[in-house]
C-alpha cells in the first residue's frame, strides 16, 4: 500500500499528517502501528521528496526526532539504562497523538456527514418575528431634563466672551430736560425723588438721584426751580420758581 | 405525501421570497401540473396554524391571522433624546413661550430643525402663536404630554431655574421672565 | 385542527431558531400538555416536505433532507467549510473550552488565520474566557449555532471518543451513524 501512495508533502498538514497517512497504510490500529516501520517510511519520503525550504523545518525537526527516537528503540535495553524510559514515553505520547488527530478527524468527518443547515437541510427562508418593537416612546426622566437645563446654560456661559452689562445710566442733561419738563405743571412743592425715571438695577438708580440732584442745583442756580430741605438728611423739595 | 407536493411546500418553505410559479416549475419534477400543485398546498394548510398565500407575484407561507395577533407582543422600546433636543425641551418648559432663536439664544448654538421637528412629533412642544417682532418667529410651549411624560402634576413643579442655575450665572443672560 | 396544535405549528414554522418548549409553554392555552402538542406536531409532519427538528435544546421545522439536491437549484448553499477548519471545530467541539495552541498541538500543524476567522464568522464558535497560562490564551467552544448547523439537539450527540478511536482503522474511516 506504502508503494502506491503517492506522497505531496505540500498535501499535507504537517508532520503529524503525514505520519498519521502512513500510520494508516499500515492497516492497524493506531495504537499497534509499528513505530520503527513508520519512522523508515517517514525518513523515505522525505528524502525522496523536494521540500521546498520555507516547509522543511518542521518536516526536517520531525524526521531528526524520529530518528533518534528508533535510535533508542533499535539499542538492547542495557545500553541505554537511563534513556530508556524517555523513549518509550516518546514512543507512547507519540502514539497518543497519532491516536488522538486520528479521532478528532473521525469526527470532523462525522461531523460533515451531518444534514448541514444551509446544505442539506434548510430553515425557514422567511421567518416571521411576533414581537413588534414600539420605537414611539420617550425615555422621559426629569433628571435628565434638569441636567439638560443646567448643561446647556453651563455650556452657553462658558462659550460666551465675558461682558459687562451695558448699563443705562441717566445723564444730567437729560435730567434737566425731565424737571423742566415736569417742574412746571407741578407749582406746589415736590420730593424731588419723585422725578427720577423708573426701573433700573442699584447702580442706575444711584446715578439717576445723582443727575437730578446736580440738575435741581444747576436749574436752582439759574433762577429756574426752589430747592428746599427743612432737616440734614430729610428729603429734598422742589417747585419752579415764582417767578419763572 | 406526493413527491412534487413535497418539493413545492419545501421550497415555499425555505424561499426568502415568494415563489413564483416558473421558479416552482423549473424545480418540480418533469410534466408537474403547477397549479394543481399549488392548489394542493393551499388545501394542505387550509384551517391550519399557518397558510399559503399569495402574494406579489409569488406564493409565501403566513401565519394564520387569527394566530399571528395572538401571538403578537409588542416590546417596548422607547428612545432616548438626543442630547440637543433634551436640552431644546428643557429651555422650552423654563422660557415658554418662546421661540426657537430663544432657545439658540439660551444654548449658545444653533438649534437644528430636526430636534425641533423631533420634540414636536413625540408631541412634548406645540406652537403658542406668535411673537409680534420682525419675522414674526413661532413661539413654543411644553404640551400635557410633557407633563404626563415626565410626571408632572404642573409646570411648577419644576425645580425653580433660580435653584437650577446660580444668580451670578442668570446675571449674565438677559432672560425675562420665571416660570 | 387542535388550537394548541395549531398555536405550536404557528410559532414554530415562523421561527428560523429553535424553539424551546419553555417558550412554547408560554404561548400554549393554560393546562396544555407541551410534550403532547410536540409530538403531535412531528407526527403531523412525518414524511412531508417539511418536518419538525429537535435541534440545539428547541424544536424547529427544517426541510426534508431528501429534497436537498432539488433545493439548491434555486436556493444558494453557502460554501462548506475546507478541511483544516472543519479538524479544527471538531476538536473544539471535543476539547472545548481549549486554545488555539491546544488545537495545533493536536494537528501537528499551525493553524491558519483564515480557518479561525471562517469558524468564529459562521458564529460556529465564540471565546470563553481565557486560560491563566503564560500570555493568558483565548479560549474557545461551541456555540448554539454549531448545534443548529450540524442538527444537533445537544453537545452529548456527539460521538463518544472511545467510539471514535476503537472504530477498525482504514483509510475509509468507516462511522458509525448519527444519533
Amino acid at each position: 500500500m506504502s508503494d502506491s501512495l503517492t506522497l505531496h508533502l505540500e498535501g499535507f498538514d504537517g508532520p503529524l499528517d503525514l505520519l498519521l497517512e502512513l500510520a494508516r497504510s499500515q492497516k492497524v490500529d493506531v495504537a499497534r502501528i509499528s513505530i520503527l516501520a513508520l519512522v523508515d517510511q517517514y525518513l523515505e519520503v522525505i528524502e525522496r521528496e523536494q521540500i521546498r525550504l520555507e516547509l522543511a523545518a518542521d518536516w526536517l525537526v520531525m524526521a531528526a526526532w524520529l530518528a533518534w527516537l528508533k535510535s533508542r528503540l533499535l539499542l538492547p535495553p542495557e545500553e541505554v539504562a537511563g534513556e530508556e524510559e524517555d523513549a518509550e514515553a516518546q514512543l507512547v505520547r507519540l502514539t497518543e497523538r497519532l491516536a488522538e488527530l486520528e479521532a478528532m478527524r473521525r469526527a470532523s468527518l462525522w461531523l460533515s456527514r451531518r444534514p448541514w443547515l444551509g446544505h442539506d437541510v434548510f430553515p425557514r427562508g422567511a421567518p416571521e418575528r411576533f414581537s413588534t418593537v414600539d420605537r414611539s416612546g420617550v425615555v422621559a426622566d426629569l433628571p435628565a431634563l434638569l441636567q439638560a437645563y443646567v448643561g446647556a446654560r453651563r455650556r452657553a456661559i462658558a462659550r460666551r466672551p465675558y461682558r459687562p452689562k451695558p448699563r443705562r445710566l441717566w445723564t444730567v442733561q437729560e435730567a434737566i430736560a425731565r424737571l423742566q419738563a415736569l417742574v412746571g405743571k407741578l407749582p406746589s412743592w415736590q420730593v424731588l425723588s419723585r422725578f427720577l425715571p423708573d426701573g433700573g438695577d442699584p447702580v442706575e438708580r444711584r446715578a439717576a438721584v445723582a443727575a437730578t440732584l446736580i440738575a435741581g442745583l444747576e436749574m436752582a442756580r439759574e433762577g429756574l426751580v426752589e430747592l428746599r430741605q427743612d432737616a440734614p438728611w430729610g428729603p429734598i423739595e422742589v417747585r419752579g420758581s415764582v417767578d419763572g | 405525501m406526493d413527491e412534487a407536493l413535497r418539493i413545492a411546500e419545501a421550497l415555499v418553505f425555505a424561499s426568502e421570497k415568494p415563489v413564483t410559479r416558473d421558479v416552482l416549475a423549473g424545480v418540480l419534477p418533469e410534466g408537474s401540473d403547477v397549479d394543481a400543485v399549488v392548489d394542493a398546498l393551499v388545501a394542505a394548510y387550509g384551517g391550519r396554524g399557518v397558510e399559503v398565500v399569495e402574494v406579489a407575484g409569488g406564493i409565501v407561507f403566513r401565519t394564520a391571522p387569527d394566530l399571528a395577533a395572538r401571538l403578537t407582543r409588542v416590546i417596548e422600546a422607547p428612545r432616548r433624546l438626543p442630547r440637543a433636543a433634551m436640552e431644546a425641551l428643557a429651555i422650552i418648559a423654563y422660557h415658554q413661550p418662546c421661540t426657537r432663536g430663544d432657545v439658540e439664544e439660551i444654548r449658545g448654538t444653533a438649534l437644528s430643525q430636526s430636534s425641533l421637528e423631533a420634540l414636536l412629533e413625540l408631541g412634548l412642544i406645540a406652537p403658542r402663536g406668535r411673537r409680534e417682532s420682525p419675522g414674526r418667529p413661532a413661539l413654543w410651549g411644553t404640551t400635557e404630554t410633557f407633563l404626563e411624560k415626565f410626571s408632572l402634576r404642573q409646570l411648577t413643579d419644576l425645580p425653580k431655574r433660580e435653584e437650577l442655575v446660580t444668580t451670578e450665572t442668570s446675571g449674565l443672560l438677559p432672560l425675562n421672565g420665571a416660570p
